[in-house]
């Protein structure tokens, strides 16, 4: 239903340790911000989008798609920074398209570093381990009944919006605004209804308060953990390297 | 026959996942009642949704009285005026807070005078036998009525076809009964009915002809004949209908004439061969 | 408008998450408060969590013939109340970034400071403000506060982060401003009216819900 | 027979509302299987919550092992780790989006080892012959799929009776067939089963006993005789089934034995008379 959701769950990666793959990609992340954006940015994508494409087999698709709307905002984000207000009105800017390049460019390294990790960690995975961390159980426990009904409620959403437009609630703009009026009613309304029957549910189970589940043990790879800070390793010397060069 | 509705080598796919089918066609004949049977997962609910517009097929096209249907908004509206489809799960189409409300939103949505609007909510209402609820809220309805005002909602727009996705499904036996005497009383009064379900038995009760969703292809003929033809009801895991198979068993015994219908209920088979 | 995974420089990401932190973690002891007086508010919590999502995720038609999301921060304050508002539109950040790259994970804190904290806040204050004018006013009040909030702070935490090079802060929020709330306030009026619409649906199918939230006055104002 | 789960006198009324009946008694035999039957609305799922400790009877008691239930923590406790039901929807029931989280809810909750657990969620899996789809996340299974791992998250807690509400409710031909057959392997294994239905030729091919809801009383017996007697039948709305109906035609006309069992599927039938 949501593909980087449904490509996170079929990744090779699936196996490893959520906290190896945070190293993995957290550092590379680090990279992206902290490295000097030329050559930094460039050679940190370069290296994620190896990694992503080739070793951890993120969908190129997938990726791609799910990149359209944060470079879209990036992009038209840094068109301010070719222009200047100044007392005489806009003007351009002296030094704007390399500001704008800049940005650009680590917002594009970043963004792949979190949909490498996004890619290949399933939230089932992270969130019961989130309490690890230091967080509340009940705010941990909140976080994963959302995502959970979160596709029962996606779903639900689908089908009203189907009905409406087969019943040519998309015919015109005043059908288009009834048909969400009737559509943010109807899921609170399907929202609330599912929390009182899961309640009534999980009674039968023997809730009385309490979400604690047993979560699959992943074992920490040696291997895997050892290897995860390289790319960002490469990442430093490469960005070095080419900084040293005449 | 005069096809209304039809599929023409359609085929269709999910984003990022297999095809459903590449390449099905089916007619829908004007006036008659069609089964569509297959099982959880082949696309029966696919389909309905590339015959009623809800789709686009990524190939082949769907015809309405034999032009292609076009996707433009006033192509849509002139399928959807036609064409109707009910969901299986009445609360995902009902989200209006009164009845009325909700049986009036098609209409409302195509423009109509008020006037016209009000009548085709009393027709509709009348058609499916719920008059009584017009001012009651959709949220206080028991399931069977809720299903019934789906419908109504559908019938509103007066469509020549209304397809109807696993329409007994959470029906009880008299729901059942009440409905298909409803869906009888429609075809009566012209107007050409499809269904899908996975109930053999009752596809071959109700259904004048028959499409069986098995192995991406599309097996289509009366339903008399192909509801009889188990290797193709395996193929498609569908279990075999009792009608058929009392019927052959009677035939085989003497009991029923060689040209003689197969019982369509049990009831049917109190008078038999006597 | 969600900000991307870096597009802020690194000590601007820090210094916005410490704006949300104390927000957070009100908000976050107001859910453990609640929890503990009806654990069975647990789903409720976790449902009106889903449906804040969803309702991020349903396009709005507008005149200019593009579309766009609501922020659902008004309904959810008004629903909620901004403290578990902040909770909800905090995680559903999260969940945005993880599974739809709807905003970053080091720029969760300044998101998470527009939308789940200034918006919810604002939206709230001008509900109460306007609630003596009755229900429908005062949601609408509320939503079109909320959206428009959210977008103004994200203008400023923008122009912070790039101030203009001649004008510095006031030039580039002059810009941002131009670019992201001057556009937004169609949709502040969009986000208005569709909360009203809703609304008004609730209270006739979903009398009960509204009354145990506290968004309607006992019978009084539930329609015959 | 011994009784492991009874309803003694049963009153229940919810809130505000006409009671749904006034003084039911059940008994559940150890180690059998029961369908209980009615039309939609008449308290099925009502007795099924009584049965399971949902609900709270105004007036009778429930007796499991004989013993009256009590509805202390403790009590209820116990009771849940006896009885377990299966409701009809499976998203009211899964709660996590991983199957092997939520399958491992009632044992953790149960205070188990963590060993213990992960032993119990394994056989539970194992049992409902899903253990490859214990990584999944739940919101990409199928309908059927979801089923079976609601039953598992049951299972999990070892109950003596398993209580399901309209078990085959959205399940094609053949999802029904596995299920049918999984219920028989527990029953085997020594688990009671009990399972609402208004399918009286599921009841009929499925369960050894029958308990039919009609006018606010209950009538129970063998699912042989029971399920034949179609005035009782026709007063609970139900649809008599095919299998008595064939077969008294069949023992009519001399086809069957007058002592042989009704047909249960049209697959018997391809045998009879031979």
């Amino acid at each position: 239903m949501l593909a980087i959701d449904a490509a996170a769950y079929r990744s090779p990666w699936r196996r490893h340790h959520p906290a190896a793959k945070a190293l993995l990609a957290g550092g590379l992340l680090g990279c992206a911000l902290v490295l000097p954006p030329w050559p930094g940015a460039p050679v940190t994508a370069a290296i994620t989008l190896a990694v992503a494409l080739g070793w951890a087999r993120v969908p190129p698709r997938t990726l791609l798609r799910a990149a359209r709307t944060p470079l879209g905002f990036a992009l038209t984000g840094s068109l301010t920074f070719l222009v200047t207000v100044g007392p005489d009105g806009l003007g351009w800017a002296d030094g704007g398209v390399r500001r704008a390049a800049d940005v650009v460019a680590r917002c594009t390294a970043a963004l792949l570093c979190q949909l490498l990790f996004a890619g290949t960690t399933p939230l089932a995975d992270t969130l019961p381990r989130l309490t690890r961390l230091g967080l509340p159980v009940t705010l941990v426990e909140v976080a994963a009944l959302i995502y959970r009904m979160l596709f029962v409620v996606l779903d639900t959403t689908r089908r009203i919006r189907d009905a409406q437009a087969g019943r040519l609630g998309t015919r015109s703009l005043r059908a288009a605004w009834r048909s969400l009026g009737g559509l943010g009613s109807a899921v609170f309304i399907r929202s609330f209804d599912r929390a009182r029957r899961l309640e009534a549910g999980l009674a039968g189970r023997g809730y009385t308060g309490s979400l604690s589940v047993a979560v699959a043990e992943i074992p920490l790879k040696t291997r895997f953990l050892a290897t995860a800070p390289l790319p960002a390793a490469l990442a430093i010397l490469t960005t070095l390297t080419l900084q040293s060069l005449p | 026959m005069t096809a209304v509705l039809s599929a023409h080598d359609v085929a269709y796919a999910y984003e990022g996942a297999d095809p459903v089918f590449a390449g099905l066609s089916l007619d829908v004949a004007a006036g008659r009642s069609l089964a569509l049977l297959g099982p959880n997962g082949v696309g029966k609910t696919t389909l309905l949704r590339l015959l009623t517009g809800g789709l686009r097929p990524a190939r082949g096209e769907i015809r309405l009285d034999g032009s292609p249907v076009s996707y433009s908004r006033r192509g849509l509206t002139e399928l959807r005026t036609r064409v109707q489809l009910v969901l299986q799960d009445p609360d995902d189409q009902l989200f209006s807070a009164s009845v009325t409300q909700d049986v009036s939103f098609g209409p409302v949505n195509l423009g109509l005078p008020a006037d016209e609007v009000r009548a085709r909510v009393v027709e509709a209402l009348a058609a499916m036998e719920i008059t009584e609820l017009a001012d009651r809220p959709t949220h206080l309805l028991s399931f069977g009525q809720r299903k019934r005002v789906a419908i109504a909602g559908a019938l509103a727009l007066r469509p020549a076809v209304l397809v109807l996705d696993e329409p007994t499904a959470g029906l009880d036996p008299s729901g059942v009964e009440a409905l298909l005497a409803t869906l009888a009383d429609l075809q009566a009064a012209d107007t050409t009915i499809v269904a899908s379900t996975h109930d053999v038995d009752l596809a071959h009760r109700w259904a004048q002809d028959a499409a069986v969703l098995a192995g991406g292809r599309l097996h289509t003929g009366p339903a008399a004949g192909l509801l009889a033809d188990e290797a193709l009801l395996h193929a498609a895991r569908l279990r075999p209908a009792w009608g058929p198979a009392v019927g052959r068993l009677l035939r085989r015994h003497g009991i029923l004439p060689a040209d003689a219908p197969d019982p369509r209920t049990p009831a049917d088979l109190a008078a038999t061969g006597d | 408008v969600h900000i991307a995974e870096g597009y802020l420089p690194v000590t601007h990401a820090v210094a916005w998450s410490a704006a949300a932190a104390p927000f957070i973690v009100h908000g976050v002891i107001r859910l453990n408060r609640q929890i503990q007086a009806a654990p069975e508010d647990k789903l409720l919590l976790g449902a009106s969590g889903a449906f804040c999502f969803v309702l991020s995720a349903l396009k709005i038609p507008s005149v200019t013939g593009s579309c766009s999301h609501p922020t659902g921060t008004g309904l959810g304050a008004i629903l909620f109340r901004p403290p578990i508002m902040t909770v909800l539109g905090t995680i559903t950040l999260l969940f945005q970034a993880l599974l739809l790259a709807h905003g970053g994970l080091t720029t969760l804190g300044a998101n998470a400071f527009s939308m789940a904290v200034a918006g919810p806040w604002a939206g709230y204050a001008a509900y109460l403000l306007t609630r003596r004018l009755g229900l429908l006013p005062a949601v609408f009040a509320g939503a079109f506060v909320a959206d428009l909030t959210t977008y103004c702070v994200t203008s400023v935490q923008l122009a912070l982060a790039f101030p203009d090079a001649e004008s510095g802060f006031t030039g580039a929020l002059a810009k941002f401003g131009g670019i992201f709330a001057v556009t937004q306030i169609p949709l502040a009026v969009s986000e208005g009216l569709l909360t009203v619409l809703v609304v008004r649906l609730l209270r006739t199918s979903a009398a009960a819900d509204l009354i145990r939230l506290g968004v309607l006055r006992k019978r009084e104002e539930v329609p015959a």
